[in-house]
């Protein structure tokens, strides 16, 4: 059994090795899933974004580049790529234009039910392959040659080359995946890998050692040898006390121990993770939240500043304005630069005034409580205590705190058991639609069932066109729709701060995909 | 000299003894041995000063526990509460574009616009040469190296602007503002400048009066000098009173952390003195529903048990983690006794009394728990503490005490998190833990030597 | 006339009785389980991302959700019985029994060390108080464990690592690892942490039961026989006063295992516990399902093994 | 010169409120070879005496205060010499009242025996366990080889008591303290018992301090009596003496107190009235003052001095000082 081989050599080297080009860090918890054409979650995106390779990629700038394909065109109805010819697989075969189109199938054939199917809907056919109605064969992806792959899209995509970046776009070779029937992605041997670095060794639960990809077309480009994630748990300070012990090289902070990191003179650093939290409400006919002025009395009492700089506490943090966060592109430069999104000044009497308007039209001569279903993570406790209280003295709501953990908050919000829920959402792709769909009447995600045929509207327009400005007008009359009609309450946008060891440079964070890219990283003295 | 005697006869025989040796009845014996030793009185004592906090103490300490005073997050006891009354927060105009032209290296002239207050720290600066942006940070000392100037709270992406309102949890303290330009990449540029502020705490004027802060209104209001709501033991992550938030949390805490164990110890002695009692097949038969229920997955049953007893969203689940709690953690206390009374049932004064007609149950209540009673005191001890933080890790996850209620228990998990920089927030509900359990642990000693007979004479 | 003495015979016809009685227990167990856990609301398959009807359908078909509870039941103990604990709904691609053969060691090295742990310094801090009764030693002894056990085991584990980071920062060097597994240094800090608890109440209980004996009989005999102090503590005292801790080894072993998730998570141990909780977090019914049948066997054999013991010491308890 | 004396020997218990005298100042001797019975009712201080003196009493409660036990002439009061050699065990042992809680119930009978010869003789386990079988022999237990390896509880109260007796010998002590070591078994045993203790005495030449409140076995056993009553001895001598010269009311007491086996003989039996004196608070005169029929005045207010009936019988009675008018022999003769 490995562990007692293992009883000797320890995991005791230090976090940064220039001489070889090693570097250790901890993770937050096991990837769940590398089999990418199943993946969901950040940490398994953090390292498949690292051993494998899409059509195209990210560089050190943010910027979509070449991946496999070299060169690319993307039209209305159809996607041209051609491959590059010194992609390797890490088993020396070629990439070949089959490999992606074998990929996608995988992903979108019901037996695989893989929860990220519909990502791939863009594509022809797509939707109706995962639902069953056809056959993958059909699939709208075809491979004319080993090195070129046409694919024919369902509708025009703006976006579409900021989708291919995703996990389940990444290529899979048939002949391995097969050899490997039902195991492909359980561990380190049952991978085939096309990116900069190969996993090396997986110890469940314990560690995860990438080393560098020899197989890889741009390996030139990468400086690090070795990524070890040598401890993998969830607790934030035992994170930092392996960083203050030097054995991991980054380390993530939280308001608590802010203070304690500004004491031992660190670098610290700060990163806009690109999610937005807010509290959902429940439109079901049934709640009492369905009442748009019941609603509105709430937006304008909750102070969205005092919950970001007193609450949270924690910089990255912006107060929750817009559903659409500050990162996101509009035509040319920042979306919410084009079009800022409409502000409300905290006004108690106003919120005082509607809540009894609300009141009257709901028919009730007394307010009963209000649900508040949150989970059980400890920034959603402070937060959901905080808002209980607010809402308490300023508008003599009585709100009822209900806290779940994971999978029953999630079987409440699909059952619709509650008023309000403190939600969050983080973006899948760099493109507004991303935020812009969820509200619509047919996104599952919408589980507050909001459903409004003016915002559906917008959203068709905003899915269907290609014009960047009728794109971006659209998603500002989403984003009016949504205020006005208060259909979520943006809290904030959510950031973090994080200390490095100044030795580690090069390394790249994202709101999109994984989240910190060592690929260009290196060490420097 | 020759003593002389009287060897007079006396009648002696009708001279009774009087006993002169005060006797005491096994009560009376018993508390006047509890009395006497030193650590049964200490804990007398700690439970009547418990009692009286926990059940007087709110009548006289008033403060509502729930209510959160912004302005004091965290606040060590004893803190400075002075603050300026002033108007409300007023959105900072700044005129985009300051096209003054860039002459220097670094941010020269960072300097503090208005009054720095907890409010709002307004900063200004001169443009960079070659600068496409500005990074602000915020030490709380000097910069020792440019790799070390506190915290990062804003990247200025726009060459032109050379303002920045800091509002982020500003404490009464001395904060070292450094600027530093960016390149168009957002790499760090040439030197950075530092500025000391010393921010005055303040408050505004409609929360001074919504906390009854001064009975002055109006104009003349602004500017007066009030003192914050008093918190003797500091606040915790929502400026919350700590005391009244331990008194409170006393409640709770302490009554699961006593009626919960007293019932579960019980059902756990009767189950093992049966067990033990009966011996042979049925000991067998009990036992192994023992081992059964230990093994039961408690986190998955705890919630089970909410679901059956729907305890309505926000309310406190607190009956249904009592019956839980009974139903699954009585069996260490069942084995614990089984095994005592597998030895009491061996000795001769049992035999003897079964003798003279004394029934089994008479047998098991009368002659052998009382005999068990060293370890079970013990057990009931532990079970105090272990009880108080299962009801902190079953309010984790919704089941125990509501929020915003407190419970000492869900105060230690909160105050874990900040033990190093706000340290009072763990440490006050854990004394108050530790001294319920001291407590316990004393009576405990106090009782098994008042009430053990063999002690009897011994002093 | 006397009653027989269980000899060597008796014991293998014991333990093998105990052991089928073991199976029942864990048997029984997995059915207690099996049912509670289906009647937690809360869905396997659900997601932050909700899933559409079809794939939705697709996930139950492979999982054989949608076929009625009783016959899921009879597949799954059918399966278990085959040895085969299926696979984890959370991470798709792992069967619960690699879950098992990769964690469940490390959870079960790190509860028997910190039993050792608790069992050794009870005993010894036991015994230690009671010979010097009310004098210093006991009084500082008995303010340590009120410590231990009035304060929560998260916070002696975070402690315990800052004061680790702390030594190893002054010393130059990582004397101790501050997290993380592997090496028997690894070891040491947590299941120290784990066993403070336990060691605390094996301490009461060591002292309560070494009081009770001081005015036994035997004792005094012993003394008259002008045997060395040393002796009488090891032969007469210890002996007689283990009988108590013993029994209470079964039911503590349980509450380690289940402790060890604060400990396995602030150390970054691969232990079972993290999937144990995790498990019932995600409803995942698998894990849950072969985490509860290994820790329930796992403390069933501990129960065993400890009326075992409780036989070789006290053999007045007959092993019938 | 006498193998083993105690002398003025006092011991005092602390109690609430106050203390209790329970031995003021007995003293008494055994030569080798010899038995010396110490005979009294229950609560008279003999137990108490003797295990202050092999240092087997809580201290607190229990403390002595004064006194001296010399073994050939050597002090080991409290059970070790002035060097520090361990006295119990080797040179003197003991054996107890209730065999069936005076063993180990952990240990096997053997081991149990072994033990002495292992710590005092330094013999290795094989040989102290053969030696021990052998002892368990000599005490008439049958089936000895496996014997040993049982446990206390497999064994009935007369064999515990004989392998009380076999640890006792297992050193060949010169002096066996009996406390009262048959008063737990039904009779046909303690014949047995009393006759082995009597066998051994004669093949080790070992005197034995016999602590009953049986004056049958007193009869049967004892060389030298010693009566106590209220912490002090209050007549002492041979058997013969006290038996048909007693030279104290309590003596006479006790005696009217036993029925006889001559035949034919009626007899009414006269229990002594009253009860003996608390020791809380110790009467001034002679502790039997309030039960003595021929109490006096001086009897009431002065502690009795001892006097010397004849060579070695002493008698701690005012009747015995030439002042006083009664008729001494007229008294005794009864």
């Amino acid at each position: 059994m490995w562990l007692l081989a293992s009883l000797s050599e320890g995991a005791s080297g230090n976090a940064l090795d220039a001489v070889e080009g090693s570097v250790t860090l901890a993770l937050s918890e096991e990837p769940p899933q590398l089999d990418s054409s199943r993946a969901t979650d950040t940490v398994s995106s953090q390292i498949l974004g690292h051993v494998m390779e899409g059509l195209l990629r990210y560089d050190e700038f943010n910027r979509i580049v070449p991946g496999v394909a070299e060169r690319w065109e993307i039209g209305a109805t159809k996607a041209t790529f051609w491959l590059r010819d010194d992609a390797f697989w890490s088993d020396g075969t070629r990439v070949t234009a089959h490999d992606f189109v074998f990929a996608w199938q995988t992903a979108l054939d019901p037996q695989t039910a893989s929860e990220y199917a519909f990502i791939l809907y863009p594509i022809k056919n797509a939707e109706a392959i995962n639902s069953g109605q056809l056959d993958t064969e059909v699939l709208g992806a075809t491979a004319l040659n080993d090195t070129t792959l046409l694919v024919r899209l369902e509708r025009p995509v703006a976006y579409f080359d900021s989708l291919l970046v995703f996990p389940t776009y990444f290529p899979i070779k048939r002949s391995f995946h097969n050899e490997h029937q039902g195991r492909y992605g359980a561990d380190a041997s049952d991978l085939l890998y096309n990116g900069p670095f190969v996993i090396e060794k997986w110890i469940h639960g314990s560690q995860l050692r990438m080393v560098r990809n020899p197989h890889y077309w741009d390996r030139d480009r990468i400086r690090l040898n070795i990524i070890d994630y040598a401890y993998i748990t969830s607790d934030v300070n035992a994170t930092l006390n392996l960083f203050k012990d030097r054995k991991i090289a980054i380390a993530g902070l939280n308001s608590e121990n802010l203070d304690d990191a500004l004491q031992r003179h660190w670098k610290l650093e700060r990163f806009n993770e690109g999610c937005v939290g807010y509290i959902s409400f429940n439109h079901r006919s049934s709640r009492l939240t369905r009442n748009r002025h019941l609603r509105r009395a709430l937006q304008l009492a909750m102070d969205t500043n005092e919950l970001v700089y007193k609450v949270i506490a924690m910089p990255g943090n912006l107060p929750g304005i817009s559903f659409f966060p500050v990162w996101l592109q509009g035509i040319e430069n920042q979306f919410r630069q084009e079009f800022p999104a409409p502000e409300t000044q905290v006004d108690v009497a106003r919120a005082r005034g509607y809540l009894a308007q609300a009141k009257k039209e709901l028919g009730l001569d007394e307010w009963t409580s209000l649900t508040f279903l949150t989970g059980d993570r400890a920034t959603t406790n402070k937060i959901s205590e905080y808002l209980q209280q607010e809402f308490k003295e300023k508008l003599g709501l009585d709100i009822k705190i209900d806290r779940q953990i994971f999978k029953q908050r999630l079987a409440k919000m699909s059952s619709g058991d509650f008023d309000m829920v403190l939600a969050g959402w983080c973006p899948d792709y760099a493109d507004p639609l991303t935020f812009g769909d969820l509200f619509a009447s047919w996104n599952k995600n919408n589980r507050g069932e909001y459903s409004n045929p003016e915002l559906d509207h917008w959203v068709r327009i905003a899915q269907n066109s290609l014009e960047p400005a009728t794109r971006m007008h659209a998603f500002s009359q989403i984003q009016k729709i949504i205020h006005f009609d208060a259909v979520i309450l943006p809290t904030y946008e959510s950031g973090s701060v994080f200390v490095r060891d100044p030795r580690l440079k090069g390394v790249v964070k994202r709101a999109v995909g994984m989240d910190s890219d060592f690929s260009s990283a290196y060490i420097d003295g | 000299m020759e003593v002389t005697f009287s060897f007079e006869r006396t009648r002696a025989i009708s001279r009774t003894e009087v006993t002169t040796r005060p006797s005491l009845s096994y009560w009376q014996d018993a508390w006047r041995r509890f009395k006497v030793n030193p650590r049964s009185l200490i804990s007398l004592y700690i439970v009547a000063t418990l009692g009286l906090f926990t059940l007087v103490g709110p009548w006289v300490w008033t403060i509502d526990p729930t209510l959160q005073d912004l302005d004091q997050i965290s606040v060590p006891p004893g803190a400075d509460r002075r603050a300026r009354v002033v108007g409300p927060h007023v959105r900072w105009e700044v005129d985009e574009t300051n096209n003054a032209i860039p002459q220097t290296l670094s941010a020269t002239q960072l300097a503090v616009i208005g009054e720095a207050t907890t409010q709002a720290v307004r900063l200004a600066w001169n443009p960079v040469v070659g600068a496409s942006g500005y990074r602000v940070y915020r030490g709380i000392a000097e910069p020792a190296s440019p790799d070390a100037l506190g915290l990062p709270l804003i990247d200025i992406v726009n060459a032109k602007l050379t303002r920045f309102e800091d509002r982020l949890d500003l404490k009464s303290r001395t904060y070292f503002y450094s600027v530093i330009a960016l390149s168009s990449a957002g790499l760090e540029l040439g030197e950075y400048a530092t500025l000391d502020v010393e921010v005055t705490r303040v408050i505004t004027a409609n929360e001074a009066i919504a906390r009854g802060l001064s009975e002055r209104r109006g104009p003349s209001l602004i500017g007066e000098t009030v003192y914050l709501d008093l918190h003797p033991l500091g606040t915790d992550y929502l400026g919350r009173d700590m005391l009244a938030r331990l008194m409170h949390g006393a409640r709770v805490s302490l009554f699961i952390g006593i009626v919960a164990p007293f019932l579960y110890v019980f059902v756990g002695i009767l189950y093992g003195s049966i067990a033990g009692f009966a011996a042979g097949r049925w000991d067998q038969l009990m036992m192994r529903f023992a081992d059964f229920v230990v093994a039961l997955p408690f986190l998955l049953f705890m919630i089970l048990f909410k679901i059956v007893f729907n305890t309505e969203p926000g309310e406190s689940g607190i009956s249904a983690m009592l019956l839980a709690m009974i139903l699954l953690s009585w069996p260490a206390t069942a084995r614990l006794v089984r095994g005592q009374i597998l030895q009491i049932r061996e000795e001769a004064y049992i035999g003897a009394s079964r003798l003279l007609g004394a029934g089994s149950m008479y047998l098991i209540l009368r002659h052998m728990i009382p005999n068990t009673m060293g370890v079970i005191l013990v057990t009931l001890t532990f079970a105090v503490p272990g009880a108080i933080f299962t009801e902190a890790f079953l309010s984790f996850i919704g089941m125990g005490v509501a929020p915003p209620n407190p419970s000492w228990g869900s105060m230690c998990n909160e105050g874990i998190k900040t033990m190093l920089t706000a340290p009072h927030e763990l440490v006050f509900p854990a004394v108050f833990i530790s001294l319920t359990v001291l407590v316990f642990n004393l009576l405990g000693d106090g009782l098994r030597d008042a009430l053990d007979t063999r002690m009897r004479s011994a002093n | 006339m006397a009653n027989s003495r269980t000899n060597r015979h008796d014991y293998v016809r014991y333990a093998i009785k105990r052991l089928i009685q073991g199976v029942i227990t864990v048997w029984l167990i997995a059915t207690a389980t099996f049912f509670a856990m289906h009647n937690v609301p809360g869905d396997p398959l659900l997601d932050e991302k909700a899933v559409s009807p079809e794939i939705r359908k697709n996930l139950q078909a492979k999982y054989g959700l949608d076929r009625p509870l009783l016959e899921q039941y009879g597949i799954y103990l059918a399966n278990m019985i085959g040895g085969d604990f299926g696979i984890s709904y959370a991470q798709e691609n792992r069967s619960v029994n690699d879950i098992i053969r990769e964690h469940f060691p490390v959870s079960a090295i790190l509860g028997i060390l910190s039993i050792v742990f608790a069992g050794l310094g009870g005993i010894l801090f036991g015994a230690l108080t009671a010979i010097n009764r009310n004098r210093l030693p006991d009084i500082v002894i008995m303010f340590l464990v009120i410590l231990g056990i009035s304060v929560p085991s998260f916070v002696f584990a975070a402690l315990g690592q800052m004061t680790l980071v702390n030594v190893n920062a002054l010393l130059g060097t990582s004397i101790l690892p501050v997290a993380g597994w592997g090496t028997v240094s690894h070891m040491i800090m947590p299941s120290l942490i784990l066993g403070l608890g336990t060691m605390a109440f094996l301490t009461r209980l060591m002292r309560s039961s070494m009081l009770e004996i001081d005015n036994s009989d035997y004792l005094r005999t012993a003394i008259s026989k002008g045997l060395p102090p040393t002796r009488i503590f090891l032969r007469h005292q210890l002996r007689n006063a283990i009988l108590p801790v013993i029994t209470v080894l079964g039911p503590s072993i349980a509450a380690i295992t289940t402790g060890g998730f604060v400990v396995e998570l602030v150390f970054a141990i691969p232990g079972l516990g993290r999937y144990f909780v995790q498990a019932v977090q995600q409803s995942d019914y698998t894990v849950i399902m072969g985490t509860t049948v290994f820790y329930g066997a796992f403390l069933v054999l501990m129960v065993i093994v400890v009326d075992l013991l409780y036989g070789l010491v006290d053999p007045r308890v007959r092993l019938d | 010169m006498t193998l083993f004396e105690v002398s003025d020997l006092h011991v005092e218990f602390a109690v609430h409120g106050g203390s209790v005298q329970a031995v003021r100042g007995a003293s008494f001797s055994v030569n080798e070879g010899e038995t010396l019975a110490i005979v009294g009712e229950s609560g008279c201080g003999k137990t108490v005496s003797v295990q202050s003196v092999m240092g087997l009493i809580q201290t607190p409660p229990g403390r002595i205060t004064r006194g001296t036990a010399k073994l050939r002439g050597q002090d080991v009061l409290g059970g070790r010499a002035a060097n520090g050699r361990e006295i119990r065990g080797t040179d003197i042992a003991m054996i107890f009242q209730d065999p069936m809680s005076s063993l180990n119930p952990t240990m096997t009978v053997g081991a149990q025996i072994a033990e002495p010869l292992i710590v005092h003789k330094g013999y290795s386990h094989r040989k102290a366990m053969r030696r021990a079988q052998e002892l368990l022999e000599m005490t008439l237990i049958p089936d000895a080889a496996s014997r040993i390896k049982e446990y206390p509880f497999e064994f009935s109260g007369g064999m515990l008591q004989r392998s009380m007796i076999a640890m006792a010998i297992a050193c060949e002590p010169s002096v066996l303290i009996a406390d009262e070591p048959t008063t737990a078994l039904d009779v046909t045993i303690q014949s047995q018992i009393l006759d082995l203790m009597v066998d051994l005495q004669r093949t080790n030449n070992m005197a034995i301090v016999l602590i009953t409140h049986d004056l049958g076995v007193v009869a049967r056993m004892a060389n030298n009596v010693a009566v106590m009553y209220a912490g002090e001895v209050v007549e002492q001598g041979t058997v013969d003496d006290i038996f048909y010269r007693s030279a104290h009311p309590y003596t006479l007491g006790l005696k009217s107190a036993m029925p006889t086996n001559q035949q034919g003989a009626v007899q009414s039996l006269a229990p002594i009235a009253g009860a003996p004196p608390d020791l809380f608070d110790v009467p001034p005169g002679c502790g039997y003052y309030s039960r003595c029929p021929y109490a006096m005045e001086v009897c009431e207010a002065t502690p009795p001095k001892v006097f010397d009936v004849d060579r070695a019988h002493q008698s701690r009675c005012w009747l015995h000082h030439n002042d006083c008018p009664l008729d001494v022999t007229e008294i005794y003769r009864s």
